[in-house]
């Protein structure tokens, strides 16, 4: 019978009080919920019970014994184990899935001096199977895509056997599938006696699964509910303080001529025989998932990556952006997929950050003008809602949806006219993330045009005008949203209503 | 209460971070004045300048580099190339002071596209790359001299007579000139410290370096032409070495074998020092132009008390760890 | 590494050997039979090849090979005397007549030479000796030296007369490099206490790595902070190039004394005569001609000795024309000094006819 | 169609990225033998090894440096240490030719707790710590040692009289020994490689050390004492680099100071071609030692053809930046 408390946690940061005097007890064989909005100290209060953090006040106290969990050591003898929001932070790239999944097998004491590597490789491919994965586990991890990492360390947390399993945000990469095997391994893992500390943004997973919701809001402790109490609408008004209406927002702009245009567009990463159309003031949703292509689709109209055919019309007007510098000249914005490594510089200040594809503007001549890019900064920050003491704080010391929001505002400043969304609001709250739409229907309105592309099938019905299905690199269904629904978007991105699996198979390369 | 302690704690920690080379650079200063009596005359402060004058422009050539997260290693051998050049363009092939100032640069800033385009189009990472070119540059530079210094009146090999060209004193004042008392190396030595300094932190060029050498994928995705910029860098690297060699060939008088590479080693630690002088952490002109003369402090003190050059050696490697301990120590996050 | 270094093991005699064998004194000029319608195959192995000095030398040996129509390698192992040490076993394994050696450390080589007149492969070395017993190397190894402690004294000497016995002197040791070490001896032995008015006032000892920049920053720092300086002398003319640039620098007229001599140097000393005043040093492309007549006499079957030393010249600039009058360089020096240039050491008469041969 | 297409393009490229250098290499060795008759002879074969066994052994000290993602800078200054510390021992303490084994031994371990407690605790950067430490131990040897070399019979400083002990021929036997005809330097560097190739592939602290080489992080986030593993690296680092110094000194029968220096820069070289051979991407044994080969067969190739030593420097520069450029051309995802 394992029970876990966090009693009084506080916790600040230089500028920032982080936690402030917060409780948290999850009890045996749970899967508990911890919501809150972007920056309200869910992932620091974790990071404590893991041992990342010294340096706070308050108590744990497990199976009625206080600990002091001062390392990750401690944390993982007392039986906690986490997977983080950040995958990168955890993998070692230049080792095979195997060694990372049995990273503590290879560390353990029982660990003879010469690895078995024979025992290590079987182990970690029976952990796969058990999570019904399909990855070769002799395979770099530096070579696999992000949901991979992803099981990766969820298939690490369970070979550990941990009696709390802490998983920040592990959906966040994942397709509805993948979410949905996920959530029978956590099952399953909780049946078998495990707790699960489980954090989301995505409120109706949490309903799904968890039997419990602990709510911080501002650093602080709201309350802890049983699931069967809440209702979103309510789940959110604790979140966030307020009432949310609407959250995708309403524009019913004109949509005019086609101002992009794909034509038989093929290119690395799969793309092949893309063709599709964009009008001056219209989102177009591009909807599939996990693998179906929509990042190297992105990227391939974005200039990175080469095109093997096809063009890419912008206004009537071939563009085939050969570099990002290419497209960013020629009207294109992109706010990419993962957001640490492509989106954002995270040991620069938000200024330096938001005021970087658009330095131009600010400049007389080479010169920078300080006063001008600060100005427009602060504007921005009040703008898109980053939660920050100021703009000259570093990226790295804002919470990952906060990060997001500011790989979002560096575009808004700039004059593309096609902005390219992938997955904008992964990690992102619901608060900020009708934000984020209602900034999308912002750029529309001013008669900008959006390609949103998303695994997320609500959001493209609620945000979209249109929206195009992608499976196995290339476009399987065009489809008006509002004779739409999750279940035709499932269809197509699953290959529905393709004449061959041949594709199917080469997608799990 | 507790907050105040740590803070203030941590106030003495970002001011070693900040000001530990500094803190040390002083303390040098100090001792030697109250030691030496003549530590502190204005000619020896101008001549300590001077001695500094090449390591800082290779450092800075180096500086250039790390700004975009590279390394470039040939710069001691490109300065040492480019005063071989100087000196064959006048003595032997009798050509102007202006062609043995142009050409020089012109081969730097050649240097610098082949490293380049090593390093960005074929993807050789850039310690190896230069490490190559300074073999091969090397090499090359021994070749084109046959293997002797180049200077004034020198015979010609196969009793060809004497050299016909000298070095002309317009290209020798970039070395032993004097403006106004300061002399001529030091002032490009300033120019070039005060110009990089503008270029990195006031212009958008600067801006982009350093955005390329912080993570090159988010700035490539934010539309910076990330290739061009390397290259740029590299580019200036490649001119601000080639510089240096003039200065340096300029104040020796002569193309000398091998002149360059000794200052491979004091120009990476001085470049080194300057990233984390006043707390940047990044590679900048001002902290390598600091790091430079506390180099040339240290040496030029332990000249006057007449240490044997091994001490100064040892010196130098203490002082340098003393002054990045304490800038370093407990900057954890 | 300082362009000489000497025999590290124990001393041998530097005795100037008398009256080498005249060419005119042998007997005839027949070629001798060892070496009659031969092609013979020489390797020149050097410690480091660049530099003036270096070069001169080898093209002393070059030019001398040539004369004779000897093939000649030449292996420069840049600093590396595992490379020398290699350079040596491949001359062993390429079957090469005579090895020709400059410079090197003993210890690193000894195995190589040795296995060397192993073989039978005669080795002259120049500036090193090898402690290898008689029944092995069965007189086929020579040892040649520049003499330094006369270079020393000649060149102590030059400044101590111009100073007039007393004066205020910048002094430059190369501290534990066997060559700059005896020119020292001399300085701490026989010039300090005889002529008690010079005065040392600073010593400079910036090793042997590349020391010509150093030098020169080194002397400049001392030149503007001291300010009285009535001489500088130079243990090896590394330094005193950098000691003359730092000179001519500071607008000050401080003679400079130093030990050998390149074209660099000769140049510096008409541009400026008041300053480079003299430097004692024995001419390479000399220390080349000797190197191959040796390995020749050897192969011949003559007999050679097993030391031998060359005689050195204090070469001052009143004694050579002014620049305006003409330039020198080290070629010319034999108009000017005896034993320059060239010399008859160990040359016979069946030499001049291989020579004849030749053309 | 398009697919295979693609795929046997990548198999070309990734063909490259593994053997480029390996290709390199054998293009090399094919045609050293075509033109040079005495190439391929076992004594030569034997020669080119025996040659490259200090750069390999230096080269090893800086891929164990490598693989915890730091670098250690200082092994060249540390193999020159260990042998004038040896020769000290012999030649003028006339101690036992165990102790000059042992006491080099030890001082490198101490040399690399040293680095690691500078780099780790300290957390001055890798590159610093090690160049400052150079520059230390430069100045050390040199004191030392009074001088350049110490040698059997030489002469004690002060008129001391001929220094008393000698090497002992056990000692000389490292560097200079055969056992069956294979050189004892060729025996002690393939032992070292087979030892860290099975060390770091086979054990679970070789693991560990890649763990953290490869992100600190998650190793520490797992468990792994990181700073334990780090220290561990710059030991081993030290301890090779000093065997690499016995080898050089018993090579070299005295203690030269300076000997190490000069096999920096061919060791960097040689561990970065490791790093890429074979495609593993990270520092490795096995990688190590073809890259030290691979310089040593052209060395010795071009020292057959009797090419000036500078033009080597050319050659060795082309061939490095050949070899990687066809290992890292296209090697972009
Ligand atoms: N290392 C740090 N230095 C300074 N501030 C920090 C640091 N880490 C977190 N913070 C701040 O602490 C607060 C809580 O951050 P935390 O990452 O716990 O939020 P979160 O609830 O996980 O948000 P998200 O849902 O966006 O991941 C934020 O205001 C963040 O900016
Ligand atoms: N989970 C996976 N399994 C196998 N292959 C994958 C997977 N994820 C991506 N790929 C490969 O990468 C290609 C494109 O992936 P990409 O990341 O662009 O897809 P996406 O639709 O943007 O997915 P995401 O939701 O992760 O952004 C696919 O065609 C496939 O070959
Ligand atoms: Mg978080
Ligand atoms: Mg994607």
């Amino acid at each position: 019978m394992s029970k876990l408390q966090m009693k009084g946690i506080t916790k600040s940061f230089p500028g920032v009080k982080a936690l402030d005097n917060v409780n948290f007890f999850v009890g045996d064989q749970e899967v508990h919920a911890l919501i809150g909005a972007n920056g309200a100290g869910k992932s620091t209060l974790m990071k404590i019970l893991a041992g990342a953090y010294q340096g706070y006040e308050g108590e744990i106290i497990i199976d009625d014994k206080v600990c002091n969990i001062n390392s990750p050591i401690d944390a993982k003898n007392e039986g906690v184990v986490i997977v983080y929001q950040e995958v990168d932070t955890a993998l070692v790239p230049h080792l095979t899935v195997a060694e990372n999944i049995m990273m503590d097998a290879i560390i353990s004491q029982d660990q003879r001096l010469f690895v078995n590597w024979k025992s290590i490789k079987t182990q970690a491919k029976k952990e796969l199977q058990s999570l019904g994965l399909d990855i070769n586990e002799n395979k770099l991890v530096s070579d696999l895509t992000l949901s991979e990492k992803q099981m990766v360390l969820i298939g690490r947390a369970v070979y550990q056997k941990a009696k709390f399993l802490i998983l920040d945000e592990p959906t966040a990469p994942l397709s509805y599938e993948e979410t949905e095997k996920l959530f029978e391994i956590v099952n399953k893992l909780k049946n078998d006696g495990m707790s699960i500390i489980f954090i989301s943004h995505r409120l109706d997973e949490i309903f799904k699964i968890s039997d419990k919701i602990t709510v911080l809001r501002d650093g602080t402790y709201e309350g802890t509910y049983d699931v069967k109490d809440m209702t979103i609408e309510k789940l959110v008004e604790k979140m966030l303080g307020r009432k949310l209406e609407n959250t995708f927002p309403k524009h019913h702009g004109e949509i005019g001529e086609v101002v992009f245009e794909t034509k038989n567009l093929s290119g690395t990463g799969g793309i092949s025989n893309v063709n599709m159309t964009l009008g001056k003031g219209e989102i177009v949703g591009l909807a599939g998932l996990v693998g179906g292509g929509k990042t190297e689709l992105c990227k391939l109209l974005f200039g990175e990556g080469n095109i093997y055919e096809g063009e890419i019309l912008l206004e009537g007007k071939k563009v085939n952006p050969k570099s990002p510098n290419h497209a960013v000249k020629s009207g294109f914005a992109l706010v990419p997929e993962e957001r640490r490594k492509e989106g954002i510089l995270v040991h620069e200040s938000i200024e330096t950050n938001l005021t970087l594809p658009t330095l131009q503007k600010y400049c007389n001549g080479p010169f920078m003008n300080r006063s001008e890019m600060r100005k427009v900064s602060k504007e921005n920050i009040a703008k898109v809602g980053i939660k920050t003491p100021n703009e000259k704080q570093k990226v790295a010391f804002l919470s990952g949806g906060n990060q997001q929001k500011v790989a979002i505002g560096k575009w808004l400043l700039s004059d593309a006219k096609v902005y390219i969304f992938d997955e904008p609001t992964k990690g992102v709250d619901v608060g900020s993330k009708a934000e984020i739409y209602s900034l999308i229907a912002e750029l529309v309105k001013e008669g900008n045009s959006v390609i949103y592309a998303s695994c997320e099938f609500s959001e493209i019905l609620g945000l979209s005008d249109r929206a195009y299905v992608m499976y196995n690199g290339t476009i399987a269904k065009e489809l008006i949203t509002k004779d739409t629904n999750e279940e035709e978007l499932l269809f197509y991105s699953t290959g529905g209503g393709q004449d061959t699996r041949r594709g199917g198979n080469n997608a799990k390369h | 209460m507790q907050n105040t302690k740590q803070k203030s704690k941590l106030d003495i920690y970002s001011f070693f971070y900040k000001y530990g080379t500094i803190i040390v650079t002083i303390v040098a200063i100090l001792f030697f004045t109250i030691t030496l009596d003549n530590f502190m005359r204005v000619d020896n402060i101008t001549n300590i300048f001077r001695s500094v004058s090449i390591v800082c422009l290779i450092a800075l050539a180096i500086t250039m580099s790390l700004t975009v997260d590279g390394f470039d290693l040939s710069v001691g051998a490109v300065a040492g190339f480019a005063a071989v050049i100087a000196a064959k363009i006048m003595v032997i092939w009798e050509m102007s002071p202006v062609l043995a100032i142009v050409v020089p640069l012109l081969v730097g800033i050649l240097i610098g596209c082949i490293n380049a385009f090593l390093i960005i189009k074929v993807q050789i990472s850039d310690m190896l790359t230069t490490l190559s070119m300074m073999f091969v540059l090397t090499g090359v530079s021994i070749t084109f001299q046959n293997g002797t210094a180049i200077y004034n009146y020198m015979p010609l090999p196969n009793n060809g007579g004497i050299a016909p060209g000298t070095m002309h004193p317009a290209y020798l004042f970039i070395g032993q000139g004097k403006v106004m008392g300061i002399p001529f190396p030091v002032i490009i030595m300033l120019l070039v410290v005060a110009l990089v300094h503008i270029f990195l932190n006031y212009t958008k060029y600067g801006r982009y370096l350093y955005m390329v050498g912080g993570n090159e994928e988010a700035a490539k995705l934010s539309g910076i032409p990330t290739k061009k910029y390397r290259l740029l860098a590299y580019v200036f690297s490649g001119f601000i070495a080639a510089l240096g060699g003039l200065v340096l060939g300029a104040r020796l008088g002569s193309g000398e074998v091998n002149a360059g590479a000794t200052y491979l080693m004091d120009a990476v630690a001085a470049a080194y020092i300057g990233f984390s002088v006043l707390g940047i952490g990044k590679a900048n002109a001002i902290g390598t132009l600091l790091g430079a003369l506390l180099m040339g402090i240290l040496l030029n003190g332990l000249v006057m008390m007449n240490f044997p050059y091994y001490s100064q050696d040892i010196v130098k490697g203490v002082v340098l760890i003393l002054g990045l301990g304490l800038t370093y120590y407990k900057r954890r996050d | 590494q300082p362009k000489e270094s000497a025999p590290e093991k124990a001393e041998p005699a530097a005795t100037e050997s008398s009256e080498p064998a005249k060419a005119s004194e042998a007997t005839s000029g027949n070629i001798p039979a060892a070496l009659q319608g031969k092609t013979i195959k020489m390797a020149l192995i050097k410690e480091w090849g660049t530099g003036t000095h270096m070069i001169t030398h080898i093209n002393g040996v070059k030019a001398e090979a040539a004369r004779y129509g000897i093939e000649l390698s030449v292996i420069d192992a840049n600093n590396d005397l595992t490379k020398m040490a290699e350079g040596i076993d491949n001359a062993v394994t390429n079957k090469m007549d005579a090895i020709l050696i400059s410079h090197g450390k003993a210890d690193a080589l000894t195995d190589s030479v040795t296995n060397a007149l192993k073989a039978g492969i005669p080795v002259i070395v120049f500036d090193n000796d090898f402690d290898v017993p008689e029944e092995i190397h069965k007189g086929k190894l020579v040892s040649l030296d520049q003499y330094d402690l006369m270079m020393g004294l000649l060149s102590q000497m030059s400044l101590v007369q111009e100073l007039d016995g007393k004066g205020k002197v910048v002094y430059n040791r190369v501290a534990n490099v066997p060559p700059t070490d005896k020119r020292h001896r001399i300085w701490e032995g026989g010039i300090l206490p005889t002529y008690t008015g010079i005065e040392v006032i600073n010593t400079i000892d910036l090793g042997t790595d590349n020391p010509m920049p150093k030098a020169q920053t080194a002397l400049e720092t001392i030149l503007t902070t001291t300010d009285k300086i009535d001489a500088v002398y130079g243990v090896w003319d590394e330094y005193a190039k950098g000691f003359y640039n730092a000179i001519v620098a500071s607008g000050k007229k401080i003679p400079l004394y130093s030990v050998d001599i390149s074209d660099q140097d000769l140049a510096m000393m008409q541009d400026h005569p008041e300053i480079w005043r003299s430097s004692a040093a024995v001419d390479p492309t000399v220390v080349g001609q000797v190197q191959v007549r040796l390995a020749l006499k050897a192969l011949a079957g003559e007999k050679i000795p097993r030391y031998y030393s060359l005689k050195p010249v204090l070469i001052h600039v009143d004694d050579l024309p002014s620049k305006d009058e003409r330039r020198v360089t080290m070629a010319d020096l034999a108009e000017f000094y005896d034993g320059w240039g060239s010399t008859t050491d160990f040359l016979e008469d069946w030499m001049l006819e291989m020579e004849k041969q030749q053309k």
